[in-house]
């Protein structure tokens, strides 16, 4: 699974993209974080304030609740501030 | 007949009046324009420049979603969405909305709530580069934008 | 320091970006700009054209007092409000409003309340005349447009 | 007393602006609109409908209760479709 991440999540994690294999217990957004956090401490800190985060799964947005299903990219990052 | 709008997401600065234009060119059932250009502050002297981090593809994707949103809820002759991201100093042009109606009333709220929705739904980040030469932060998300967003749900 | 609106009533068309340009030139702390165009519509095929009547004099006079209170109750950096009169074929531009704010939401409500009140105090009146030839007639004014004005007053 | 007219109050009127001797009892925008009535066709014709107009004194909207005071100026029209 390709995971993108943007911001100050990004900066946190260290990289821009990676791909990595999930465990088939995670079924959820909120799964995937929980096994993020356990990859080292660069991800551990960057998802430490969980409701800080936003996520998109393919480039929609969804809560961390939904399914991973199918997707091929999930993005973190934080809320947003364009315009 | 519907309305096709006009979303770009690019680096180089835009032109508000030839994007007008464009609204108008050949019509006569357009009354009212409503152009929003969100500019780059200069923080009273303490911002070298706004870095505009965006996710490419999403950003394009969203912006189409929510320029669609607008088309099906007022009833607007066009629509123009621009976004700039890259290094963005202070004085130039960041975001561009028009919206353009037979009726103010539409053209105004539809632009309004571009601006709205765009602000807490398009993946963009804004990061600030001081004067000062210190690295400077993350501009952190306003709970007033996220208000501003609720004021157009649906009941 | 208090802005000092641009109020201009006249016969010939007008440049929106011009205006806008003059609102932002070696201005930094400019990050909204809420520009509305008016224009004429040709309802479907039926106007040749819009006669604008005016009361000179007190055009000009209201529309200063219509910016004022603009300027009193919104933070803003600058204000443009130009109205046309004569005979104005549909396509054409009718009135400007720009409102230049350091938020967005204080340029789009500033923008928003001059048009609702310019459209229900500025002593300007509209004729049509038709492509049938037929004299047209007074353009009846509107009780949205009322209420639209009184969405602004204070309790 | 200088009266203008604009829009279908003056095509009805069929002046622009005239000069009038308004007697001593007048001393209400009402009461001048009373006094106009009586004039003429014309001026009767333009203010049969009453609450279709609005005035002005001195380039000032007034409601038909102010007082005429030392207006040098009024002017009758109907309501307002600029924009």
């Amino acid at each position: 699974m390709n995971i993108r991440y943007f911001a100050w999540v990004r900066e946190r994690v260290g990289v821009e993209e990676e791909t990595i294999e999930v465990p088939g217990t995670v079924k959820t957004v909120a799964d995937l974080i929980g096994h993020l956090k356990t990859l080292d401490e660069n991800h551990a800190a960057a998802f430490e304030e969980e409701d800080a985060i936003r996520v998109a799964l393919d480039q929609f947005h969804v809560e961390t609740d939904a399914d991973l299903g199918n997707a091929k990219e999930v993005a973190f990052f934080p809320p947003m501030t364009g315009g | 007949m519907s309305v096709t709008p006009t979303v770009r997401v690019q680096a180089k600065d835009f032109d508000p009046q030839a994007e007008a234009d464009l609204l108008t060119a050949g019509r006569r059932n357009v009354g009212a324009l409503v152009n929003f250009t969100g500019l780059c502050r200069d923080e009273s002297g303490t911002l070298e420049a706004l870095e505009l981090e965006h996710y490419p593809g999403m950003a394009e994707a969203e912006l189409i979603r929510i320029a669609g949103e607008a088309v099906g809820r007022w009833p607007l002759t066009g629509l123009t969405l621009i976004h700039r991201f890259g290094k963005i100093p202070p004085g130039e042009q960041i975001v561009l909305v028009i919206a353009a109606s037979s009726h103010r009333r539409a053209a105004f709220e539809a632009a309004d709530f571009l601006m709205d929705y765009l602000k807490t739904r398009a993946p963009f980040w804004k990061k600030e580069h001081l004067v000062s030469g210190s690295k400077g932060s993350w501009v952190e998300a306003k709970s007033e934008d996220d208000a501003d967003a609720d004021r157009w749900s649906i009941g």
